[in-house]
This record gives structure tokens, C-alpha cells and sequence, in this order.
């Protein structure tokens, strides 16, 4: 009896500890693969603890779950494509949130019904237990919006209507209002409903009003809503394995919004409330300045094919086209030739964060020919030639010339330093933030029109006949 | 929750914080994708608590309710960890300088 | 002590001894010195424990176990703190490159 | 009532926090004084926190302590020169392992004599008291012995004597014995004051035979020791300010220690149970190879002041020679008249971490112009004259060159590949290691012999006038 107490709380602990080893293996690509294995390990051992507990009577539901649970998982994890990456991510919030939400009702249920001593349901159990549902609630129908407007079912420019800032601020307050009530009578069965929903309503109305565009950072910020709610779980049941593990998610989530942040400079604060306006929004930008010059096909492959220093910059572009691999055959072809050709990789590149290390790792690119943008920069000057795939924002130089422009002060790969860039792109299409880019006007900039792929497919057919 | 339970919880939060701050910074841009889906596999933590209620009997609601819940975090225990490794398997080193 | 109580530590301790790890391991060579004076002041916690035993009157010999126990915490405490701000003070940025 | 107890607890974990970010403070010389200000502001609500518990029925001898304490403290934290750090430090390990051992026999004595109910006094509880005491014992009187050696009070060299190992490892053996016997029994009086005695009396018997070179790695680990025996006073009182301070500091000293051995490169176990040993004892060194060229004051202070580029490489000679301040005065001279000087500081010069640092932090060097092993080694070079003021071990290139030598594998400043190296130092004295240095015998080495101070003063007038 007691035993079994110990070596429940003793799968936990060691849970716990694997989880911090886990994430601390992170910290190289070379330690990661061992530290997921610890992760992994970690939460088996947390599952038969819980599979330890006295309370549990039958065993059949948690079996069928399981299973079924494990099928969905696993056929998610081989079939999702890397470029969906983010829709998935979004998905997997909705559910963490769900279940910590509906382990939080479950519970509420088992005092309201008698399953449990209505008298323990103390204040501070209540409170608990209402930021567990609040926060997962609200996670969960804002992540599921989040997915529809990364996947496209749901229209992925804001939609805004007036009054829709007090209108949303009226809600959380009544649901916030509705939660201090509980804390004082948790027995109030009606306004926990209301609350619950309430909160359930609070999170599509959050995330409806923002452009699929900012959609990455809202769900940094979800994630990390998702992973408190998990630690107030923890709370509720005084188990620490949940509380642990749920800070570090939180805590990730936290931190990488941060990252974005920074690197878009936008304020946290602006992130934290921009939740309730839209970055698409901003847009504006001083129409043209002189004109782009397009350059053929042949010339660049020519320049290419007798460089002696090439750097990609690949952009959110490359995503879309799914021009990773083709990236790369183009990087093989020209490093037969004896030309030096390393990848220049913003750190908000992309849509997620990572996104286009992930994307290019895929086609098996080395990540040791992976540079940070630090690293890079200096490169520039003696770089012949700069092809930038699909990126925009992170090369726009007015970050760093125009004080007045809105990403003013961004870091950038400051390509124009390059003895010659060319821009891949469809057309005239603007990048995330909606802005004019000055790089497309300098002389030493030649534009290469049409879809990356089918452009880099072309070049590595005419390099190779150069 | 007693007001002693509660207090440890508090610093085993507060502990956890620091250190999910300590470690998660030190995460190189590189694994920021894989970071992402294993904290997802890892928040499917909340499996612990849905398995419990699934199988403590209190009423078929509280049961549908906790088996859903164990559906829904098993999924991201799994999905989270098999995308996770299939991410970290795709990150090589360099063969060989090429250059 | 019960098992509950025993388990909670365990976990501060654990989590601490990550902290701990993170924590240290990011000293620099050039705070070394005063890093080993800073967590003398810091071991001084035993403090804590020594004021309650030199208060609680569970007769002679524990008081004054307790009170030898207060002065010789409290002298770490003090002079661990002191030196360090002193030995941190010393510590001074280059004025202006002269070379 | 009720609201005293969060008081407590509430002061409680604001000091953990505090305590933690006052050692995070410490990543960096800017940050430091803050940090330590936060760790103050925390070890004062800890205090707080203590004086409201309800077992205290009388103030009276806490006031007292805590006055004769911060009097000590104070006096201690002014008066004690800097170069006397090293004893000061196993003064206080003695001190804070002393009063965790006092609480441990404190509470024991409580429970025995009926002051708090016997029946509390568990297996749990007692094992917890057990660890306190014994590692507070031993810590006490070892770190007292190692003060000794430190001050010159008890003979440096080591004490052995046949048979040394085996009467130690009984006397553990014995004393491991009651402990668990007490787990037991925990009502087993004189069990306990024996288990205590042999504790106290194991600690003088483990650091006698060590030779007073290799006491900082033993005080470091003292250090960890003291650390932990806190951390078990905070499972007996089930209290986590001092779980998590005690473990902090624990980790400090493991770490630190650990980088000493790594150093000099002396494996851990070496290190663990090398204390049973003694490093100078290792000695021998393959007797003279060469000769050594003396060169004189006057032409090392025209080379000194027509060079380009200048770089300090201080030991512990500088140290015992107190020569800090005059090797800032020929710094400034030298840079008065154009001279890049530069502070080559190994990590285990000296005789404790970061001993070098503080000397000459001391004597206002900037922190900016001392550089570590990783950023100097590349610039000797393209470095016409380094000047090891004494130092010996650590410029010792058969750790780099000689696989056989008991240091080989030690990393070291590679002096010898400047354009010429002048070493100050007295006469043939060896150094901590007892091993010969070929550096000496180079013929882009020239001795300079005497003591540093006073060379480096002569030194100083030569370079105005020269
Ligand atoms: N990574 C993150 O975590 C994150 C998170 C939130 C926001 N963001 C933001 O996302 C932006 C990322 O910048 P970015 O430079 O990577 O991308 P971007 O600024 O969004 O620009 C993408 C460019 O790719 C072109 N493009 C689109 N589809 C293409 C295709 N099939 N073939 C060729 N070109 C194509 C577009 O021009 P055309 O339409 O003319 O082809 C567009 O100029 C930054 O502003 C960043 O702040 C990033
Ligand atoms: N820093 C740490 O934490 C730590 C801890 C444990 C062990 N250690 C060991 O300590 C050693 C430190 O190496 P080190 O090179 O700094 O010192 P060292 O190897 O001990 O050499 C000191 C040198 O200074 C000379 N010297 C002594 N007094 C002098 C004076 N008044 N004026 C001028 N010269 C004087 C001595 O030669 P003369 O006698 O001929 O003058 C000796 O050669 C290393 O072996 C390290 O492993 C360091």
C-alpha cells in the first residue's frame, strides 16, 4: 500500500527529471535524438504511475483511449507533411488544452456529484481549478481557429467588426467575473457552466480577429496558455509531474513568442494585446521608387555557375513552393562546380520559428552549411552572388536605413552588401509585413520572376549546361 | 488542497519556472521547430490526471469526459514525440567539407 | 516526517540541484573567488533553523546549542555578504581604451 | 494564525527566489552587485520569516547570537586582507557546517528528552538528522584543519603514517554502521553522541594527511559538503529555503572543485579520494635539461619598454609576494608609453578560483584586460614579451608536449611561443606541482631572479628612464 504510494510518486519524480534532461538535450542538434529518448522514457514511466492509482476502478476506457489515442498520434506523426508543421502544432495545442480542460470538469463534476467530499472543494482547490478550465477552454477553441486559418477552412484575413475590442473585453471580464464568484461559492453549478462556456466563446473571438499571418506568435502565446493550464492541473490534483512538465511547456511557448518578437521587433506588449489587433493592418509602405530590373534565367545561371561564393537566402516563399529539395539539388550542382555555397537562415524566415532549418534539413541539408544571422552578415561583401528564394521582410533593408518604416530596427541579412542579389518571386507580391521593399530597386539587384520551384528546377538544368 | 500542499506546489512551480527559463534559452533557432513539438508531447503530461478519472467510476459522465481526455493527450504524447524524432532525424552534420 | 512531506522535498531538492547546476556552471573564471564568498553567505541559511531551536526553550542544552548555533550562521552570513560586496566592488570596467 | 504561517512561507520562497537570482546575477561582473543585493534582501526575509514562528518563546538569545554574529561577521568581512581568502573561506565552511550540525543535535536532543513527541522522531526523519549531522561533523573539524594548514597554524606538508588508509576507511565504516543502526533505533542515545564523536574526529583524520597545495579542491568540496548538510537540515525540518539553499551551494562547491580537477587535469575520483593521498607527493620530474639563461633587469626593462605588445601571465607567486599593485603600476608605465598589455590569466592560477582575478581586481585592473586561457593563447604569437610573473605550472609545456609528465593534458598558457618570455621568479623553487619546467631552459626564456615585488619595482623606475 504504502509501497505502491512510493513508487507511484518515485515514476513521477524520475518523469520529471527526465523531462528537464530531455529538453536540456535540445541544446544540440547532437544531443537532441538521446534527449527525446530520455523524454520519451520519462513519460512512460509517468503512465504507469498513473496506471498505479488506488482510485482507479476499470480499467477498459482508459485502455480503448489509449489505443485509440496512440493510432491518431502515430498517424499523424508519419503523414503530416513537414511544411504543415504549424496547422499540426496548432491542432496538438487544441487537444493538450482540451484534455486539461476536461480533466478540470471531470473533477468539478466528481465534487458537485458526490464522487468526491464536496467539503474539500476549499477555495484554493477553486481557484485552481478555475484557471485550469478558463485557460484551457480558451486555448482550445483559439488553437482550433488558429489551425482553420493556417489549413485555409477558415478565412485567414482578420476579421474585424466595430466595437469588437470592448465587446471582447466585456466577455472576459463577465467570465474573470464569474471565476472570483466560484472562488467564494464553488458549489455555484450554473455560473461554473456559464464561465466554462464563456471562456470556450472568449477563445474564438481571440484568435477570429487576427491575420493567419500573426497567427505563429498567437500560438507561441497559446501554447504557453496550454502548458499553464496543465500546471494548474497539477495544482488541483497536487501531483508535481504535471505541474513541472506543464511550466516548461508553458515556458517554451513563453519564450520563443519572445524570440519572435524580438525578431520582428514588435513590443511583447504589442504581442500580448496586438492579439486584439492585427499586424496585416500596419501594412502602408511608400509606393515605388525607381524601377526593379529582371534579369533572364541564362545570365543568372551563368553567374551562378562561375562564382566562387553563393548564399541562399530562403524565405517563407520557399515554403509555399516546397522548393526545399529542388534548393538543394541547385547547392549540389554548383558546389560540383567548386563554388562555396552556404545558406543564410533569418531566425524568423518563414512562418514558425525554425521553420526553414526544419525545411531544408528535410532535404537533407547539412546543418553545419546552415548560417545564423550573426554569422552571415560579415559574409556578405565578398559574396558574388546572393539568391534569395522566396524571402522578402528579413532582406527589406529599410529595417535598417528607414527609421519611419514599421519593422524599423528588425534585423536583417543585409544581402544588399552582396556583389549581386537575385530575387526569386511570382510577381509583385508583398512579404508578411505588407511593405514596400527598397532591396528590389538597388542596381545590383536583378529579379528572376515565377514560382521558386520551377525557376531553381530550371537553373539546375541550365548550371549544369553552363 | 491544504495550504501546506499548496505551498510546495508554489515552489516546485516557482522552481520549474527558473529552469524551464534556464534551459529553453539555451535552445539553438536550429531545433526551435522540434523544441515546439516535443513541449507538445510533453504537455500530453496532462494524460496523468485524464487517465485517473477515466478509470475512478465517477458516473459515466465523468468517465466519457476523462476518456476523451485521455484520447486527446495520448495523441500529442505520441504524434508530438514520433514528429519530434522524425524532425531530429532529418538534421545531419556535414559528411565532408565540400568546398 | 511523513512520505508526503519527504516526497515534496525530494522534488525541491531535485529541482534545485538542476537550478543549482544551470545556475553555477555560468559563473565566470573572473567571479569565482566571490562566488565561493557569496554562497557562504548563502549557506548561512541554516539561520533559520537555528533562531527557531535558540528561541523555542526546549530546555538548557538546546538553547544553548542554538545560540552558538545563531552566532556562528549569523557570522557567516554577515561576513560572507560583506566580503563579497567588497571583493565585487573592486571589480572595475576599463575606463577608455588606452592602447 | 493561519495568515502567519503564509507570512512564513510566503518570506520563505521570496528568499529561494531571491537566492537564485542573486547567484544568476553573478554570470556577469555588471549584473553582480545586484544579484548580491537581491540574495541580502532574501537572506533578510528568510530571517523575518524565522523570528514569526510560534515555537519561539523567548527572544532573548537570538537577539544576543544574532548581534555576537553580525559583530564577528562584520569585523571578519573588513579586516581580512584579500590574499587571506582562502582561509577565511574554510573558516566559514567550518562555521556554516557547525551550526547545521548543532540544529541536527539540537532537534535530536528535543526529541530525546521529551520536548517534542519521541514518536515523530521516524526512520525518515532520522536518516534525514543522520546525514545532517554526520556531514556537518566532519565538514566542521575538516574544514577547521584545513584553516590551519592554510595559516601556517598546523603543519602544511602532509601528516602519514602506515596503516593511515585502512584506520580511516574503519573509522567511516564504524560511524556508517551507527548511523544505519540508528535508522533503526532512533532512540539509541549513545549510539548517536558516538556516531557524532567519530564524525568529528574522522573529519581531522581525512584532511590531515593532504598537503596544504591541494586544500582547494578539498575546501571546495568541504564547501559541497556544508552545502548538502544544510539542505538535510531542510528535510528534518521539512523547510525548502534551506533545501534549495543548502543545495545550491552544494552545487557551487562540486562545480568548482570539478573545474579545478579538470584544470589540472586530475580525474574527480582522484580528487574524491585522492584526499586520502597527496598531489605533492606525485613530484619527480626528469632533473635538469640545459641550462637556464639570467638575463638582466636593465635589458628586460629596455625590451619591456620598446615593445609592441606585452603580456602578464601572474601565479601564485604574485600572490605570496603581495606584488599586485606593482604589477598594475609597470602596466600603466608600460601603456603610458604606447605598450599593449595584456593579463594572460590561467584558470587555476593561484592557489583558489579565480584567485588571480581578485588580486588584481584589487589593484584596480580593469576586468577587461584580463584575458582567460581560450582568448590569450592565440595572441602569443604576435607577442614580443611576456613576463610570468611567478607563475610556473601553469606555463609548463610538458603538459602540452610530454605525454609521460604528471600533468600532461593540463591545459596551459603557451608563453613559450611568444618572440621572448622573462620569468620572475626567486631561485630553482619548483612549483605546486613539484615539477621541473622546461620553459626555463628555452632560449627565448631569461630568468629574472628575486623576489617579484621587488624586481617588479626595480623593474618599474628602469622603464621610465629607459
Ligand atoms: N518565422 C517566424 O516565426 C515568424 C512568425 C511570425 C511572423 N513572421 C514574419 O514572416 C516574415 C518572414 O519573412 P520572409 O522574408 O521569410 O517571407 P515574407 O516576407 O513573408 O515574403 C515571402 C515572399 O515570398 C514570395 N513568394 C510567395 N510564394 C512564392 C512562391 N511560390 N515562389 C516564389 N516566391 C514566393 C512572396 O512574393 P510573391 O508573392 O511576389 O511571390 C513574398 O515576397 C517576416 O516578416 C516575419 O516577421 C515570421
Ligand atoms: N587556483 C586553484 O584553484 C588551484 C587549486 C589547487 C591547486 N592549484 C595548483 O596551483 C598551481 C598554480 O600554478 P602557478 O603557476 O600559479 O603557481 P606555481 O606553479 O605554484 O608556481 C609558483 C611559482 O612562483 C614562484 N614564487 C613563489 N614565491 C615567489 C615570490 N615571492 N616572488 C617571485 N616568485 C615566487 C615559485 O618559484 P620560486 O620558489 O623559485 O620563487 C614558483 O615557481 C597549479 O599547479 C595548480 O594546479 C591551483
Amino acid at each position: 500500500m504504502q509501497l505502491r504510494i512510493y513508487f507511484i510518486e518515485f515514476s513521477y519524480l524520475l518523469a520529471s527529471i527526465l523531462f528537464v534532461l530531455g529538453l536540456k538535450g535540445l541544446s544540440h542538434p547532437e544531443t537532441a535524438k538521446r534527449g527525446m529518448h530520455l523524454a520519451e522514457f520519462g513519460m512512460t514511466m509517468a503512465i504507469i504511475g498513473a496506471l498505479m492509482h488506488f482510485e482507479i476502478v476499470s480499467y477498459t476506457w482508459i485502455i480503448v483511449g489509449l489505443l485509440v489515442g496512440s493510432t491518431l498520434g502515430a498517424a499523424m506523426g508519419v503523414w503530416v507533411p513537414m511544411t504543415a508543421m504549424p496547422q499540426r502544432t496548432a491542432l496538438s495545442h487544441a487537444f493538450g488544452a482540451f484534455a486539461a480542460a476536461l480533466v478540470g470538469i471531470a473533477e468539478y463534476y466528481s465534487y458537485t456529484h458526490g464522487f468526491k467530499p464536496i467539503v474539500q472543494l476549499g477555495h484554493l482547490t477553486m481557484s485552481a481549478m478555475g484557471f485550469e478550465i478558463m485557460l484551457g477552454a480558451l486555448t482550445t477553441t483559439g488553437s482550433l481557429i488558429a489551425f482553420g486559418k493556417l489549413q485555409g477552412i477558415v478565412p485567414g484575413k482578420p476579421l474585424v467588426y466595430r466595437g469588437q475590442n470592448i465587446f471582447n473585453m466585456l466577455l472576459l471580464a463577465t467570465t474573470i467575473g464569474l471565476f472570483i464568484y466560484l472562488i467564494f461559492v464553488p458549489t455555484a453549478v450554473i455560473p461554473f457552466y456559464l464561465m466554462l462556456t464563456f471562456a470556450f466563446v472568449f477563445g474564438i473571438l481571440l484568435v477570429l480577429p487576427i491575420g493567419s499571418a500573426d497567427m505563429p506568435v498567437v500560438m507561441s502565446l497559446l501554447n504557453s496558455y496550454a502548458g499553464l493550464a496543465s500546471a494548474a492541473t497539477g495544482f488541483v490534483l497536487s501531483n508535481n509531474v504535471l505541474i513541472i512538465a506543464g511550466t516548461l511547456d508553458g515556458f517554451s511557448g513563453f519564450i520563443l513568442s519572445v524570440l519572435m518578437c524580438r525578431a520582428m521587433n514588435r513590443s511583447m506588449t504589442n504581442v500580448l494585446f496586438g492579439a486584439f489587433g492585427s499586424a496585416a493592418t500596419v501594412a502602408g509602405g511608400e509606393g515605388e521608387h525607381g524601377e526593379m530590373r529582371e534579369v533572364s534565367l541564362d545570365d543568372v545561371a551563368v553567374q551562378l555557375a562561375y562564382a566562387q561564393q553563393v548564399v541562399f537566402v530562403p524565405g517563407y516563399g520557399m515554403a509555399t513552393a516546397q522548393a526545399q529539395h529542388v534548393v538543394r539539388e541547385l547547392g549540389d550542382t554548383l558546389e560540383k562546380r567548386g563554388v562555396t555555397v552556404k545558406y543564410g537562415i533569418h531566425p524568423v524566415a518563414g512562418r514558425m520559428p525554425g521553420h526553414m532549418n526544419v525545411l531544408l534539413a528535410e532535404a537533407n541539408v547539412p546543418y553545419s552549411s546552415l548560417y545564423e544571422l550573426e554569422q552571415i552578415n560579415p559574409e556578405f561583401p565578398t559574396t558574388d552572388v546572393v539568391l534569395v528564394i522566396g524571402a522578402n521582410d528579413v532582406v527589406n533593408p529599410d529595417a535598417r536605413d528607414n527609421p519611419n518604416s514599421p519593422i524599423a530596427g528588425m534585423p536583417i541579412l543585409e544581402v544588399d552588401h552582396a556583389k549581386s542579389v537575385v530575387v526569386l518571386k511570382r510577381g509583385q507580391g508583398k512579404g508578411f509585413s505588407g511593405l514596400e521593399n527598397p532591396l528590389f530597386f538597388k542596381p545590383n539587384t536583378g529579379m528572376l520572376y515565377g514560382d521558386a520551384k520551377d525557376t531553381l528546377t530550371k537553373l539546375v538544368s541550365a548550371v549544369q549546361h553552363a | 488542497m491544504s495550504s501546506e500542499s499548496l505551498i510546495a506546489a508554489l515552489y516546485v512551480f516557482a522552481l520549474a519556472a527558473f529552469l524551464g527559463y534556464q534551459v529553453i534559452s539555451r535552445v539553438p533557432p536550429l531545433l526551435h521547430t522540434p523544441l515546439m513539438s516535443a513541449t507538445n508531447a510533453i504537455s500530453g503530461i496532462s494524460l496523468v490526471g485524464s487517465i485517473v478519472i477515466a478509470g475512478s467510476g465517477h458516473g459515466t459522465v465523468a468517465t466519457i469526459l476523462g476518456f476523451v481526455a485521455v484520447v486527446c493527450s495520448t495523441t500529442n504524447v505520441v504524434g508530438g514525440f514520433v514528429i519530434t524524432d522524425r524532425m531530429l532525424r532529418m538534421f545531419k552534420r556535414k559528411e565532408a567539407p565540400k568546398k
